[in-house]
């Protein structure tokens, strides 16, 4: 049973670390935009 | 700072599992190579369960303190329990399709992370209903205790019902010393990971606070 | 006429320091240093959102203040709750009544849970003092508003309290209906301390001793009745609103 | 000795106003009774596997129906505020919990008491024995005791009707699975014998639930 397997493996792993990865990427995106929010925000406030 | 050494410590605890899953550990004799995927899977339900712990101790620190910081780390680890528990459910899975020849199947185990990830899908769907601050912070709390206080009881009854599960042979001692060294590393760096992820997603949870705070003083 | 004096020598039944209260961002309470003297009555006014709700559901125990300290006859709210919550009588928007009950059914649910010694004659004398024995048998759902607002005094009334807290206690009601209301009030008076927030001063400042003015969570004006009359009042809440507005 | 009189008037003011409509309690038979039907039809059995199947229909029933009682038993104290008239009586939220706890349960089994004669009558099963009646009464005392505090966070979000299904379901089902099971085996004539591990999970799940939403329900209810 051995050959076949060795694909299910790497599909977990692949899996595995794509999920992180997006969870990453995600992550990163979200914190992009709320600093440039922020950086906004401050900006307004300064003006007025 | 710290994220930084995180990121150091855990990118470090990877590399040291890769190279120890795929090269260092021999093949188990019953099951193949597919035996492998124990060490990727029992770590990410390791940190499913970490999580979800870390939710269960903030909602109660949060609801004694009602300091917001303890909310924005309930429902970050929350998040990352989640995606962890989703990440046991597809790995789980996969494990099945070769040994068990069904991709899914209503093992005590799966069917216990399945309930599991329903009631913490639950959990963001509270948040999701509940629009005033304060009063999602409690009732999220709320929920991740009843919930985290559920597990045991849920894998109890699930447990003795069905299994096929593999026994959790680890237990038993009869797992080979670089066997369980592989184990312990994989473990490790999962939870380096979870640190990390934390940091991260509680630092995001502290800008959303002050935008929300930003937009208040603009108001008034 | 009593009065909040500042001098120690008379009796407190409620006094608040520093009490806060923020929902979020968003503050609705904000440092209410308040003293009520013992059997005197209190009208608080400001415009909506200003914090009067906030305030009465905390001097009430029902809401938690973020920060600050209430202090009812002496005792600590936060440590003598339930001792404290029996001292009080509340009547709020709602009229906390169960429409499918009757009158009578509602004010015996809430003597047992008042632990109202005597029940059944003291609910008659409630329901004596509302005017609405007659009617004592029939379901709420079936009342007016007006009737359903006297059963909630009623309710308010039932185990004696020695603190009455009225909240916006005029609305819904016509003029002939309040002044019946707090002719009610005072006939039931054995040296009760009234808080009520109103929004109309022609109708509050009559029945009030002190006169508080809210202002988006603080406390813009404080004054006694005797020293005031309407015109003055009016000018004053106009002065405290726009500054505060702007 | 003041927190029972007061439990028990929470509980006996639900009773008498749902005497008074039986809105929940004839909703909530109609329904079970549909669901009981439904499965009649879906799995159209032999009688000799009608055995296995009933245990999980009349859970099936019981939980949706629960779902469905739950779910009215704080709108009451929603429409004119009367939760918060409860918060400012001279008792603690706990009396609450405990009272809106008792009233659920009375209308759970009183809907259970008839459901079961009608679930015997259509499934030709003899639902008369001690076993059964034991097995149902504590599962549904650990239903009532999460369906209360769910219910009462449920009925403060912007989707109750929804939200409280969602929260229930994955949370009692230790209860529902543990009920099926014990329910097969009573039916079945086991005897107590090869219940005890499943009655002992049921029990384990009504002591814990009945101490955590009775410590964290005053947090629930606050403002």
């Amino acid at each position: 049973m051995d050959g076949n397997n060795i694909g299910y493996l790497f599909a977990a792993f692949g899996i595995i670390w794509l999920m992180v990865f997006i969870y990453v990427f995600i992550l990163l995106r979200r914190e992009k935009s709320l600093r440039r929010e922020i950086a906004a925000l401050k900006e307004g406030m300064k003006k007025p | 700072m710290r994220p930084r050494i995180l990121l150091g410590l855990s990118t470090l605890l990877i590399l040291a599992a890769l190279f120890m899953v795929f090269i260092y550990v021999p093949t188990d004799k019953d099951t193949g190579i597919i035996q492998r995927i124990f060490y990727f899977h029992v770590p990410v339900a390791w940190v499913a369960f970490l999580a979800f712990f870390v939710t269960f101790v903030a909602g109660i620190v949060y609801l004694v303190k009602r300091n917001p910081f303890w909310d924005i780390v309930a429902s970050a680890s929350a998040e990352i329990g989640l995606v962890f528990t989703t990440l046991i459910l597809i790995t789980g899975s996969i494990w099945a399709r070769p040994v068990w020849g069904v991709w899914w199947t209503w093992d005590a185990r799966l069917t216990s992370s399945l309930v599991l990830w329903l009631i913490y899908l639950s959990y963001f769907i509270v948040r999701a209903y509940v629009s005033e601050e304060e009063r999602r912070a409690r009732f999220a709390a709320v929920v991740g205790i009843i919930g985290f206080v559920d597990v045991p009881i849920v894998a109890l009854a699930i447990t003795l019902t069905r299994t096929q599960h593999p026994s959790a042979i680890i237990f038993e001692g009869g797992l080979a010393g670089s066997m369980l060294a592989t184990l312990l590393v994989s473990i490790a760096a999962f939870t380096a990971l979870y640190l990390l992820f934390l940091a991260v997603r509680i630092h995001l949870g502290e800008d959303e606070r002050e935008i929300k705070s930003l937009k208040e003083a603009m108001r008034e | 006429m009593k009065s909040t004096a500042e001098s120690s020598s008379v009796s407190l039944a409620v006094e608040t320091s520093g009490l806060g209260k923020s929902f979020g961002n968003h503050q609705a309470l904000r440092g209410i240093d308040l003293k009520v003297a013992a059997g005197s009555t209190l009208a608080v006014f400001g415009p909506n959102g200003a914090g009067k709700t906030t305030l009465i559901k905390i001097l009430a125990s029902i809401m938690r203040p973020t920060s600050g300290s209430v202090l009812v006859e002496g005792l600590e709210l936060r440590d003598n709750a339930e001792k404290i919550r029996s001292k009080l009588g509340l009547v709020a928007h709602q009229s906390y009544l169960y429409a499918n009950l009757s009158a009578w059914e509602n004010l015996d649910f809430y003597a047992r849970m008042y632990g109202v010694e005597d029940r059944g004659k003291r609910i008659g004398e409630v329901l004596e003092l509302v005017g609405m024995t007659t009617r004592r048998h029939d379901r709420l759902s079936t009342f007016s508003r007006g009737m359903q607002q006297r059963v909630a005094l009623a309710r308010a009334l039932l185990h004696k309290p020695s603190i009455l807290l009225l909240d916006e206690p005029e609305t819904g009601l016509d003029q002939q209906a309040l002044s019946a209301m707090w002719d009610i009030i005072h006939r039931d008076n054995c040296g009760r301390t009234t808080i009520f927030t109103s929004h109309s001063f022609e109708r509050a400042l009559p029945v009030c001793d002190d006169v508080v003015i809210l202002e988006r969570g603080r406390i813009a004006y404080k004054e006694q009745t005797c020293n005031l009359n309407l015109d003055s009042l009016k000018q004053k809440y106009q002065e405290c609103t726009q500054a505060v507005g702007k | 000795m003041k927190f029972w009189p007061r439990v028990m008037a929470i509980a006996w003011k639900d009773i008498l106003s749902e005497l008074r409509t039986k809105e929940i309690i004839s909703s909530v038979l109609v329904f079970a009774v549909l669901v009981l039907v439904i499965f009649d039809f879906a799995f159209d059995l032999a009688p000799n596997l009608m055995l296995e199947i009933a245990p999980g229909v009349l859970w099936v029933a019981f939980a949706f129906a629960g779902v469905l009682a739950l779910n009215r038993a704080f709108i009451p104290e929603k429409e004119e505020n009367c939760l918060e008239g409860l918060m400012a009586c001279p008792v603690g939220r706990e009396a609450i919990y405990v009272g809106k706890a008792l009233g659920s349960l009375f209308f759970m089994l009183l809907v259970e008491a008839v459901i079961l004669p009608i679930f015997a009558l259509l499934f030709n099963i003899a639902v008369l024995q001690p076993e059964l009646i034991v097995v149902t009464l504590l599962a549904t005392v650990g239903f009532v005791a999460v369906g209360t505090i769910f219910s009462a966070l449920a009925v403060n979000t912007r989707a109750r009707e929804l939200v409280l299904p969602i929260l229930f379901l994955p949370i009692v089902s230790p209860i529902i699975i543990s009920a099926v099971k014990a329910s097969a085996l009573a039916l079945g004539g086991t005897g107590w014998g090869g219940m005890t591990s499943w009655l002992s999970i049921i029990l384990a799940f009504d002591v814990i639930f009945m101490v955590v939403p009775f410590l964290v329900f005053p947090y629930v209810i606050e403002e």
